[in-house]
């Protein structure tokens, strides 16, 4: 055990992978150096042609991706920040997502794509997308966002170790928070939710930086005899719906909370699931909160006004125990 | 495809090169005589007239190089050493097709023979093809990676960055463009400034055009850049000069109109690859009428009959719809 | 009132736009000819100037329309097939999504972007999304899907009209179906919803070609003396979620129908609205018929395997009604 | 910035030209001290080093022209005519920012002065320049667009596609490069294959390299793009070789290290484009130390008291967070 920073564990189980399998090879923008951190040091143990720095040509570099996987590599892709997704779309939904499914099973595509992402701090529009959302309607790609440093660091390996292509997202309003992390290698399986809360009243299922905020006010309604229960998903395609309405059975009643745009988000995915599978166990709405459908804007007090907090997770909450 | 691996670094064998331009001619024919009679699913975009640009650049590879290719890729599927039976199957939907029918005539991958992929994204086989040098240089396995690619997928964005990637790093690629002359219904001059070949230049990359009918030129040109690439020296960029004589996709009559002038048509197939290349080899007498109606019956022997098995095998069951898009077996290859 | 091809419809709408305002400008690969018919025979009438073909950039021609549009053109572009519009998501969703957004309200856009969508008929992986989820999610992307001839020509003139980035989707298998059209200029107002069949039992939410899919099972079981109301939503972003909650008010029942593959689709988002809005008059469990979470294969048989179609549509239905 | 627009057929004003590049770098300065007292959000990429590149293209194209720019924006605003006051207002989110507080460093718009969007994506503005250039060309409204990108923009595609439909349609755009030898903390020799000139040729686009230090080189190449671009001639490419006094984005420091060598920055600030023209407005006698001290001491005033007037002013209400994201009135403009 360590106490590490999110994007620091989040390295440690990158060079954890790349100790174990030389084919194992990082592509980024200054990965050498690594803006956000996430690459940073890695050139020392595994030298510049495993650590690459890559010309701003995102869409070629994850096509390319998708030919050193189906050549041999398990190709790691740093993309920076999440909005840089956009560039490369094409290459991530017409070929990585679909390649294997197409060839019928001909090639495996063990790559990772990771980038920063959601607001971060007056990042501005361009810088804060929360776009897990679009990568979880592609059905061809795994997605995965950490919320603690031990899953980012477990998340990681199990994500390179997959035969196929996972989007790696870290919460950028996450990177610099610290937390206890087993030594050596150790996989967090994909696919599979953590309750971080035991509880009876409610469940309330919270993605990324929401994580945190759900247990705060579960803490804060605790001491008013509410019993709150959190589950983090940790994975978002495949996610893991079993926990979700094993404890929705319990407790009757369900809160998303998201950091993507509410339209078409993860929230209302695991709300329609939860209402489709199981609506007589829930004894009251289901509620959601989510990033409002506006781009981010820039200014401090405009994005907070944005932001999933205490305030509007608790209101949710009590809402649903009415 | 032994044959070929045999020579692979010997001369070209013409007698060779004009079984797989006949087998790609009569190939297509048959999808050609198939699509009119609605029998193929799909779109179906043929490469008559183009074969020389597929067969004199696959026998310049070896099995194990790769290629990535586009819409148009019956040719080039065939040439890499691609099994005819197997890709009627794939264009039925049958079962024991490439992809057990789940990718069609734009998605036909043959791993084994190195062919990763047509592409139904114009221009979306280019980064796929710079990616598999990039593994082949890491692992110095004296692979080489071709990218087929038409004029029209010359202007996408992923082609200019292919190509300072791959002078950056030196990448054993060899960019191939067929350049037919038409982006679907336009003139490829309307859409596209300048000359392909000459968009290597800035990046240092040495390019060259060839007559893209005449399958040794091809030939040359290709085993030039692949042991240019093999040998460490890098990327080249190939222009190939040719003609589709079909239509940009089968069907497309009762909507193009009349985009190009029928001399132009002729003339393109009085410059038909196969038919110099046969008449060279009887004047040389390689061949004589024999050999070649021989040569000329067993390919078509070999498409009916591979028509006929991809015919008679069974469709996939319809749950495999649901599966196949993840690798299950977790961790390392 | 003419009957009229569904991709006539919306070129004859495009055509009403062109002659109203000279700014109208229209830009596709091939739309001299048209490869589907939407701009088919407009050179004739507006020339080369107004009527461009353009290089296979889909990227820089989506961005060309931001600073056209922003310079004064009203800019329609085709892009084909909808699963082009991945090469263009940095222009679409980083650049016109957001930029009046980000300047304040400085610049208007007005812009139409569209394209055939959906499953065509094995055209397989990469000419068979339905992708409108990922521009739902958005937020600055006002979208589109006309699923008859009138409203493909009066969606399309609305679009034209808007000073906003549209994203008009014409369901590929839809083109070649006829239905009665009216003479010159109309509007269908963006946002607005329409009930295709009243009904009083069960609320169908269909989107795009499963209207028909709807429509023939409320014919259906309307023998059984089951009363189907169907909705077709028709702009799918803003959309009319009042005309549904109104509907679910009153049949106290929901079943929707999305061509979109089901994780994070635009059926989540129906069902997670109204289970949040109006989950007290919901007397049983809602239901989904998406298409499945897999990339479109390209045998016939396997193609109409992962359909939407009457058989699923009705067992949903029958399954609200126990 | 009628004074601009006056010369605008004539030649270059130096003085006035010393003037905005001075203002621009006491912009820049007060940005950076600000920054370091914790007072700005988000991300901060200052221009010093690079003010004779946005001055000497911006005052050789008119106020109705058109530019995009990109994050280091600031000093193409300011050299557009933009107004720094309402810069600061918008850098510290208030709302007669120039958006309000909703856009911030990398997404300010001053549309009245014709300055389309500084962009947080690296290439982002440069296909929308030639959209703008499309729609000047089709109004025959005599408007130029101008893009201002960096070399590290020069290796995604739009750039190159923008090139070729440029080209094709012989757009009135000006593509500006500048060259600061940086991308991020990568050399640009490391990701940029070949000269970022050359990569006009293929397109059949005119290219020059000019000393982006020296704002008359640049106020003559571009006047001249410009003009050619205005009398339907089409596009041109210009590389402006200059460099970053600073890191790339403020901040940096403490994660970067040095990789940049420090003779490298001492040789460059060295070559200072300021300091350069007014030594040589000295010596010519155009103007002397009082007049310099003058026009330093109002170009100081200008900025403090525009930054003191945002600071003062008040923040836009929260609610405006959620309004905006579209027009709402309908139909035409
Ligand atoms: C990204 C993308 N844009 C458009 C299309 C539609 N399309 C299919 S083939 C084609 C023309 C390609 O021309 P070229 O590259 O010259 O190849 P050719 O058909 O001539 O062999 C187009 C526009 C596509 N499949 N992908
Ligand atoms: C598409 C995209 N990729 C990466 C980034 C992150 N980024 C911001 S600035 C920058 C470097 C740009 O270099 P250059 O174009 O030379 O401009 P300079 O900073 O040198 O002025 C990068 C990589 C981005 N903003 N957008
Ligand atoms: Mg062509
Ligand atoms: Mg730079």
């Amino acid at each position: 055990m360590k106490d590490t920073y999110l994007v620091t564990a989040m390295r440690d189980g990158l060079a954890e992978a790349m100790r174990e399998d030389p084919a194992v090879v990082v592509f980024g923008e200054d990965a050498d150096r690594s803006v956000m951190g996430s690459t940073r040091g890695l050139i020392d143990e595994f030298g510049p042609d495993r650590v690459r720095n890559i010309p701003l040509s995102e869409a070629t570099v994850v096509g390319c991706g998708v030919g050193a996987a189906a050549a041999g590599l398990r190709p790691v892709i740093d993309l920076m920040v999440s909005s840089f997704f956009y560039m490369t779309m094409d290459q991530l939904a017409n070929q990585a997502a679909k390649l294997r499914y197409m060839s019928g099973g001909q090639v495996r595509l063990p790559i990772v794509y990771f980038a920063a992402t959601g607001g971060a701090g007056s990042a501005a529009a361009q810088h804060s997308e929360s776009p897990h959302p679009t990568f979880i309607q592609q059905a061809g790609l795994k997605v995965v966002m950490p919320s603690t440093p031990a899953d980012a660091k477990g998340l990681m390996l199990a994500s390179v170790r997959d035969p196929n292509p996972v989007v790696y997202l870290q919460e950028a309003s996450l990177g610099g928070t610290r937390g206890p992390v087993p030594n050596g290698p150790f996989e967090v399986p994909l696919g599979r939710a953590t309750i971080r809360r035991d509880g009876s009243d409610v469940t309330v299922v919270a993605v990324g930086r929401t994580v945190r905020v759900a247990l705060a006010v579960a803490e804060e309604l605790d001491g008013d005899g509410v019993s709150v229960e959190v589950i983090d998903p940790r994975s978002l395609y495949p996610w893991d719906a079993d926990t979700v309405l094993e404890s929705v059975a319990r407790t009757g009643r369900l809160v998303v909370l998201d950091t993507a745009r509410q339209s078409c988000g993860f929230a209302a995915e695991v709300i329609a699931r939860v209402c489709t599978e199981a609506f007589s166990s829930l004894r009251s709405p289901p509620a959601r909160v989510t990033t409002p459908d506006v781009p981010m804007p820039f200014a401090p007090h405009l994005e907070r006004h944005l932001a999933v907090d205490g305030h509007k997770a608790k209101a949710a909450v009590l809402r649903c125990l009415q | 495809m032994a044959a070929r691996d045999a020579g692979a670094d010997a001369g070209l064998d013409l007698v060779e090169a004009l079984r797989i331009m006949i087998r790609i001619r009569v190939f297509e024919d048959m999808c050609r005589r198939l699509f009119a009679r609605g029998r193929l699913p799909g779109f179906v975009h043929l490469y008559i007239g183009q074969e020389a640009v597929a067969t004199g650049a696959c026998m310049a590879l070896r099995t194990t190089d790769q290629i990535t290719s586009n819409h148009r890729g019956h040719g080039h599927v065939i040439a890499k050493g691609g099994d005819p039976a197997r890709m009627f199957a794939e264009l039925l939907g049958k079962a024991d097709g490439y992809c057990g029918g789940k990718g069609g005539s734009m998605h036909i991958v043959d791993f084994p023979s190195g062919m990763l992929g047509t592409n139904g994204i114009v221009g979306g086989g280019i980064p796929i093809a710079a990616g598999a040098a990039v593994a082949n240089q890491y692992l110095a396995n004296a692979k080489v990676a071709l990218s087929f690619f038409g004029d029209g997928a010359a202007n996408q964005g992923v082609f200019f960055e292919s190509l300072n990637l791959a002078a950056l790093w030196r990448l054993p690629v060899v960019f191939l463009a067929e350049n037919n002359q038409y982006t679907e219904w336009t003139r490829t001059g309307d859409l596209t400034a300048g000359e392909i070949v000459d968009r290597a230049a800035p990046f240092g990359i040495p390019a060259r055009t060839v007559d893209g009918n005449n399958v040794e030129d091809v030939f040359r040109e290709v085993r030039q850049a692949a042991e240019w690439a093999r040998s460490g020296q890098g990327p080249s960029l190939i222009e190939c000069v040719t003609y589709r004589w079909h239509g940009h996709n089968e069907g497309e009559e009762a909507f193009a109109g009349h985009y190009r002038p029928a001399e132009e048509i002729e003339a393109w197939k009085a410059r038909d690859p196969i038919a110099a290349l046969e008449s060279r080899l009887l004047e040389e007498g390689t061949l004589d009428r024999t050999r070649l109606e021989a040569l000329r019956g067993q390919e078509q022997d070999l498409i009916d009959e591979s028509y006929q098995s991809a015919l008679a095998a069974p469709v996939a069951p319809v749950e495999d719809a649901l599966t196949g898009v993840f690798a299950q077996s977790a961790g390392r290859r």
